[in-house]
């Protein structure tokens, strides 16, 4: 019969119609200004530096590798070494980033920099209210801008962050323990095998989630 | 050779006097629905259409050079930015072509979840072409809008997976990014349940409408032939009653372990390719079922796989991927660089509307919007 | 003679001097619709109200949309390169100027026209419809075969001779 | 007492003209009658704008508008100041006329679409006593400055220069000219069953009540059908979804008003949507009692108000099915008028007839239902089933 | 499905005077392709898709590569006597490939569900012999990619329906996906302060432009 | 001068105008205009007198009036028509150029 299925099709927009008054399910809507959704765990904007610590320009665990700024599909990071050295976390002495800049407004949120990292260094943020009037000078982040500490990292990720640290203390360890190997080797030869196990004693994973503390020197 | 402009030639009779009044117009590139900037040029026998020639090109970024002149893994990201709407199965194609390149294997979580990931993509790129596809019929959104709010929770569920909603740039070659959680699992077994039922509403809604019907039916019929001999692939191709679904034919991941049926039309008019992506939807969350069912644990990324300084061997290869949209393939020599000596897309909408004009001819031009959504394009793609 | 009958008949006859003179056919058409409206003001003066609406139904509503639609389907939109006259529209004004002289001078000086404004006549709907019914029933009747043969004729004449084109999809 | 909140409005005028000479009443009343109009019915216009975009966004779930409210206040009375910035912005706009567009006739087209859609509010009883002109043939009036609108459409999308406003006003025209035969012809069988043409007569014709129950004429089975027959024909003449091939957006970007922008467009709008209500007012005086209660113990709700929820009902109705169907074809929506609705419109007169000379018990609603209810089913299957359209059942490779 | 030297062996039967090679391919998946003399291109086509046992109705992708001139280097074990001792030395012969376009067709059965079949032809150089037969009247589906390869590589197909730029405009000059192709100096400024884009943008931009905030280094 | 004079003097110069139109202007279109505002001349005519003759109860002129809209109606359409279908015919609806009545 013609109009029938009309009918049953305006049946179902009543539903609804009424259905959004009543059911969450229907009306999903949120109201952003005032209202948000939740924060998801791996959501991911644009990235940031992590640095351990207090002081962002000592803390920074980048060490101007380069390998983002190769990676990058849409080449939005640039890098400028340092022609002096500082002492990285695990106290070896380390090239830094006299230059960090990304440009968000080219930045693609990939996340490519971020896997390719091999020093724990490169984030993902989760702040996305980035609006400016700047165009250009206020969408390119220097380094200033892009460190942030490793406590900001461990709340926006916990599970990443717990993560990385547990990968960045091993190796902490292990440099450690080497490196004390190494002492002890210089003034007791005989104490080799000790030394040994003893780093392979600190090399066992430590799974702490406390922020490794910043190198003293 | 210069290139031939485009002029469009009145229909002469035999004494070569033009039949009746022409009006060209250009529908495009901002047209309130060619689906992004895209552009017809149309000639109109009042409201029938008899020539039309698809322009297209406005969104073209030349995304094989780009891929040409960046490493393997950079290439990911972009590959999201085909089919903005499908970019699971983009990953996904991109990533089957480099592992037959490199010969990497899949772990077995990663392919289930590969999967999982997949039919989702289908499920909601289905479900906004059908709101697209009512909308550009004049339903005034509200297909859309219930479609959009479907497309919205699995957008969230990728979202908490890979962190984005549409870029999703989640696969990998080896494997998939990052793990998934039970938690996720749960819930997304809890929106496939629930996916059925906003199904039976939609069809309640839609189904059987009479404008719809009469819209749809006998417009635009395309034979077999037609289909096959133009390219066709996807839901329009089998809408032509072609069985050819490369989920069944290349059995790619581990699509031979679930059970599925690939429904057949037999008109290939609008409402068979309308019902095809219903249908599809209904066998979607059949696999998806069985995978949420089966996955098992383990790893999800081939620790043969590394993702700094990939070089494969030289050589090339042709991967394909059954696409919500239709058959994706990538095309990939490489040299034994870092960088693909060839990075080809076989991007399933632009080789769609190859046969965009036969599909029109006759029709009104009320039906020319809606032959186009039928197509299901996405301009990322077809410009790339 | 009310001064607002002086300007409705003002309007009326700039309407149709507008409506013969101006070069886009379109204009001539519109000007045409405002002729016709003006006729209808003047009939629901001269307490025809009836006669007044039907005029703006059909010639308003009807006629000028009719004209308007063949003024598109024949390509006559835009204003003409050439002249808009024939080659003896001098002849043809003057002779009309003749007309109207020898009509004017009929009527001013006419004996027959009564010099008293008899009663408003009372012609509702009721009474039309009586007449229409009764007196006239015989000439409804023709007058509907006529705009029936009428229609059917224009349709006849207006349809589009079938070119065997009708196949949708190229050869391939 | 509720009588005189009845009649407060003809009581007002009259007490506000009787101050005035007597040569000057008529005037004055008139100019106050147009000033009622001018400023009631607009007004309804503002709301419905902001009511139909929520009552669209809750049908597809979502909010609609529901922030603006009382400027610098929290005050956002559920968005229903919405109209106020709308109508602001657009009057601030800047006015686009086409380089090529025939100026005069771009400017004199919204202008000319607005004055009969007031026109023809002139004829609507409103409330008891509240019709401003009583025209004895006021329904014909009402067609004929209806009439007028098409010109307006034609002006619009010649004037622009655009080939999609040329399309759009083709399709309008085609469109308004093939739904004004069902809409005048499902007006007729009231007019042979009422025998007057004046809208005042038509609706005390239905303000006769039978065990409670007023005797509108949708309550019988010509009527119904004449209801629905004029429905939708009135939503073709005000080109409404599911008939809104002129504007449609999807197609033709936006019909006869391509090229309009600003104030101009915000006219057109206007005068839309004044005619919508035009059109659905005297639907309601012809079908549903004007403004006649529908039960004989709610009469002392002033009628007015009846008038006005019942236009506001039917706007509603426009505005669900807005929300729900898609649009038609062309060709289809003139095979709909011309094969379906113009053949029932005719039957229907045939069966208002019947219903006029037969006795009045049991007998006439089986014969004229029946006669209806066949014609229905044969005509609608015959739309149906000359093109093949129906369910189809799918085949699955394994 | 037959092997593709089988199937190079009957198309040599059926279609006389046809020169056909196999491309070997050495990565796993093993994709060999068939290269065609490319004025027999359209038999071959034809053949393929009308062949009972093959029925190659569909042509999936159709791929255009830029084969620059260029110098390979091979490495090739040789035995050599020195001082008596026979040695394995490795030696780098360097050839000089021509430059060429190539033409590349997948080609499926959507009938007999086998593939694919890849099917080459060559451009006879880069420069003035662009010429390749279209294979469009065979495949319709590889009409916009025929296209899209003339737009972009600059083949020019014989026998092409309709053959115009797609994704370029029709006054481009130049194809930009040869692999020599060098994008032309018309940058829009947009002090993206780092790139090189900057630095081309600002020769076409006589005026001075504003001094970008350049990030303080800081030490 | 009386109402119906007045009348008649509006009369007589549409019909002026109409038939100046008519046979001055080229295009078939105006032609028929021209008859319509003739037609329309006429019946001003028509109802003047219906109005200020001796019998306005007897409805003649009045209904005559519409039974002349109804024939104009009719004559636009079929002359609609055929400017239509000369138009497709010859390609222009200029009079001066459709002289012969063959095809």
């Amino acid at each position: 019969m013609l109009g029938e299925q009309i009918i049953k099709g305006m049946a179902v927009t009543a539903r609804n119609f009424f259905g959004s008054y009543v059911s969450k399910e229907r009306l999903t809507t949120v109201q952003y200004p005032e209202e948000h959704l939740a924060q998801k765990e791996n959501t991911r904007q644009f990235p940031f530096l992590v640095y351990d610590g207090d002081d962002w320009e000592k803390g920074l665990r980048c060490v101007a590798c380069q390998i983002c700024e190769k990676e990058c599909p849409p080449k939005c990071i640039y890098i400028v070494k340092s022609k002096d050295k500082k002492p990285d976390y695990k106290g070896q002495p380390q090239l830094y980033p006299a230059t960090f800049d990304i440009d968000i407004s080219v930045c693609m949120s990939c996340q490519i920099c971020v896997e390719v990292c091999p020093f724990e260094s490169i984030k993902m943020d989760t702040k996305f209210e980035l609006s400016t009037a700047d165009r250009f000078g206020g969408l390119l982040l220097t380094k200033d801008k892009l460190a942030k500490p490793n406590s900001y990292y461990q709340e926006m990720h916990p599970h990443d962050a717990a993560d990385s640290d547990a990968v960045i203390a091993a190796e902490k360890a292990k440099a450690e323990a080497k490196a004390k190997a190494a002492a002890e080797a210089k003034v007791k030869a005989d104490a080799e095998a000790k030394a040994k196990a003893a780093a392979a004693a600190a090399a066992a994973p430590i799974a702490a989630p406390a922020p490794t503390p910043p190198p003293a020197k | 050779m210069p290139p031939k402009s485009f002029e469009v030639k009145p229909k002469l009779d035999e004494s070569g006097s033009s039949i009746g009044e022409l009006l060209e117009i250009s529908m495009g590139p901002h047209h309130p629905s060619t689906h992004g900037v895209f552009r017809m040029d149309v000639v109109l026998d009042g409201e029938k259409v008899v020539k039309l020639k698809p322009v297209c090109g406005y969104l073209h970024r030349n995304h094989e050079k780009i891929g040409e002149n960046i490493s393997y893994l950079a290439s990911m990201p972009y590959t999201d930015r085909l089919d903005y709407f499908c970019s699971m199965t983009n990953n996904w194609a991109y990533a089957l072509t480099i592992e037959k390149l490199a010969g990497l294997a899949v772990p077995e979580r990663a392919e289930y979840i590969r999967v999982i990931m997949a039919e989702l993509t289908r499920l909601q790129n289905h479900t906004s072409l059908i709101g697209f596809f009512v909308h550009d019929m004049g339903a005034l959104g509200t297909p859309l809008m219930y479609a959009f709010r479907e497309r919205e929770k699995i957008l969230d569920l990728f979202e908490e997976v890979s962190g984005a909603r549409m870029m999703c740039n989640y696969m990998r070659f080896g494997g998939v990014r990052v793990d998934v959680n039970d938690e996720w699992l749960a819930r997304t077994k809890q929106l496939v349940a629930n996916y059925g039922r906003f199904l039976d509403e939609f069809e309640t809604f839609l189904n059987e409408n009479e404008i719809l019907l009469a819209r749809t039916q006998g417009v635009s019929p395309l034979t077999k032939e037609q289909a096959i001999n133009a390219s066709l692939t996807g839901p329009l191709l089998r809408a032509a009653g072609v069985n050819y679904d490369v989920r069944k034919v290349d059995k790619y991941g581990i699509y031979s372990r679930f059970d599925f049926k690939v429904p057949l039309g037999e008109h290939g008019d609008l409402y068979d390719r309308y019902m095809m992506r219903v249908l599809e939807m209904r066998e979607s969350i059949k696999i998806l079922n069985q995978a949420l069912r089966d996955i098992p644990g383990g790893p999800v990324m081939d620790p043969k796989a590394k993702l700094r300084g990939f070089r494969p061997k030289p050589g090339e290869v042709y991967g394909r991927i059954e696409s919500p949209k239709g058959e994706l393939g990538f095309y990939i020599i490489s040299d034994g660089g870092p960088n693909p000596y060839r990075y080809r897309v076989r991007p399933p909408s632009f080789i769609n509307i190859t046969i965009l004009e036969d599909m029109c001819l006759g029709h009104r031009v009320a039906d020319v919007i809606v032959i186009l959504g039928s197509v299901d394009i996405v301009l990322g793609e077809v410009d790339r | 003679m009310s001064p607002f009958f002086v300007i409705t008949g003002i309007v009326t006859l700039l309407g149709a001097a507008f409506a013969m003179s101006l070069r886009n056919l379109v204009h001539c058409a519109l000007a045409m619709a405002v002729a016709f409206s003006g006729i209808a003001a003047l009939y629901l003066q001269l307490d025809a109200q009836f006669v007044g609406f039907a005029e703006i139904l059909v010639y308003v509503g009807a006629i000028a949309i009719l004209i308007v639609f063949a003024i598109l389907l024949t390509r006559s939109g835009e204003a003409p390169e050439k002249s808009v006259l024939t080659s003896g529209w001098m002849a043809g004004i003057a002779v009309s100027a003749m007309v109207f002289t020898i009509l004017g001078w009929a009527v001013l000086n006419s004996s027959a026209i009564p010099k008293e404004t008899p009663p408003a006549p009372v012609a509702t709907v009721k009474n039309v419809g009586d007449a229409l019914m009764t007196k006239f029933v015989l000439p409804l009747e023709i007058i509907g075969l006529v705009l029936t043969a009428a229609m059917i004729g224009a349709v006849i004449i207006a349809l589009k001779e079938e070119t065997n084109n009708e196949n949708p999809g190229r050869k391939s | 007492m509720f009588d005189k909140l009845d009649q407060i409005f003809v009581t007002a005028l009259h007490w506000l003209t009787g101050f005035l000479p007597a040569a000057l009443q008529p005037v004055v009343s008139t100019l106050i009658c147009i000033a009622f109009v001018m400023s009631v019915f607009p007004g309804v216009f503002a709301l419905t704008t902001v009511l139909e975009r929520k009552i669209l966004g809750r049908i597809q779930n979502r909010y609609g508008p529901n922030r603006v409210g009382i400027p610098f206040t929290k005050i956002r009375l559920c968005g229903f100041g919405q109209f106020i910035p709308d109508g602001i912005k657009s009057l601030t706009k800047e006015d686009i006329v086409p380089r090529a567009a025939d100026k005069v006739v771009h400017f004199l087209a919204p202008v000319v679409m607005l004055i009969p859609v007031l026109l023809s509010y002139s004829v609507l009883p409103f409330g008891k006593n509240m019709t401003i002109t009583d025209y004895d043939a006021g329904l014909l009036f009402f067609f004929a400055v209806g009439g007028a609108v098409e010109v307006s459409v034609f002006m619009a999308g010649w004037s622009s220069r655009n080939k999609y406003s040329l399309l759009g006003a083709m399709r309008a025209i085609a469109q308004m000219v093939s739904y004004e035969i069902p809409l005048i012809l499902s007006a007729v069988t009231v007019v042979m069953v009422v025998g007057s043409l004046n809208l005042s007569q038509i609706v005390a014709h239905q303000n006769q009540y039978t065990y409670g129950i007023a005797h509108w004429h949708v309550f019988t089975p010509w009527g119904l059908v004449g209801f629905v027959l004029f429905f939708i024909a009135s939503l073709a003449e005000s080109n409404r979804t599911p008939f809104d091939l002129p504007e449609a957006e999807s197609e033709i970007i936006a019909g006869y008003f391509t090229e309009y922008s600003g104030f101009k467009f915000a006219l057109f709008f206007l005068g839309e949507y004044l005619g919508m209500f035009a059109i659905i007012g005297l639907g309601i005086t012809l079908f549903l009692g004007g403004w006649t209660s529908p039960v004989s113990f709610l009469t002392w709700i002033p009628s007015y108000v009846w008038f006005l929820s019942k236009l506001m009902t039917i706007v509603f109705v426009f505005i669900w099915i807005r929300g729900t169907l898609p649009r038609l074809r062309m060709d289809q929506l003139m095979n709909f008028a011309w094969k379906f609705m113009l053949p029932l419109a005719l039957i229907n007169i045939l069966v208002a007839g019947i219903w006029h000379y037969m006795a009045a018990d049991w007998q006439r609603w089986l014969v004229c239902s029946a006669i209806i209810f066949g014609a229905y089913a044969i005509l609608g299957r015959g739309l149906m089933q000359n093109q093949n359209f129906g369910k189809r059942i799918y085949r699955y490779a394994e | 499905m037959e092997t593709l030297e089988q199937i190079k062996l009957r198309i040599e039967s059926a279609l006389p005077l046809t020169k056909l090679d196999i491309l070997p391919n050495e990565c796993p998946a093993g994709e060999r392709s068939l290269v065609v003399d490319a004025s027999r291109g359209l038999d071959v086509a034809k053949f393929l898709r009308d062949d009972a046992q093959l029925k190659l109705d569909y042509c999936s992708n159709v791929t255009g590569i830029d084969w620059p001139e260029a110098k390979i280097k091979t490495k090739v074990k040789k035995k050599v006597v020195v001082e008596g001792v026979e040695k394995e030395v490795e030696e780098t012969i360097e050839t000089l490939r021509s430059g060429h376009l190539e033409v590349v067709y997948h080609l499926y059965s959507m009938e007999l569900k086998h593939g694919p079949i890849v099917l080459r032809m060559r451009t006879a150089n880069r420069t003035d012999q662009t010429h390749l037969p279209s294979l469009t009247p065979v495949w319709r589906g590889a009409e916009f990619q025929e296209r899209e390869i003339y737009d972009l590589y600059g083949v020019i197909f014989d026998g092409h329906p309709d053959l115009r730029r797609i994704l370029m405009w029709d006054e481009f000059v130049g194809f930009p996906m040869r692999r020599d192709y060098v994008a032309p100096d018309d940058f829009e400024y947009e002090p993206t302060p780092h790139d090189e884009v900057l630095v081309e943008a600002k020769k076409h931009y006589p005026v001075e432009v504003k001094a970008e905030v350049k990030p303080e280094v800081k030490a | 001068m009386t109402a119906l004079q007045g009348c008649l003097l509006i009369s007589a110069l549409l019909f002026a105008i109409g038939f100046a139109g008519a046979v001055a202007r080229r295009h078939a279109i105006l032609v028929l205009i021209g008859i319509e505002l003739m037609l329309n001349a006429a019946n001003l005519n028509l109802i003047a007198f219906w109005r200020f003759g001796p019998h306005p109860e007897a409805l003649t002129g009045f209904i005559f009036v519409l039974f002349s809209m109804a024939m104009a109606g009719a004559e636009a359409a079929v002359g609609l028509a055929l400017i239509i279908a000369i138009y497709r015919h010859k390609k222009t609806s200029n009079l001066d150029e459709v002289k012969e009545l063959k095809g």
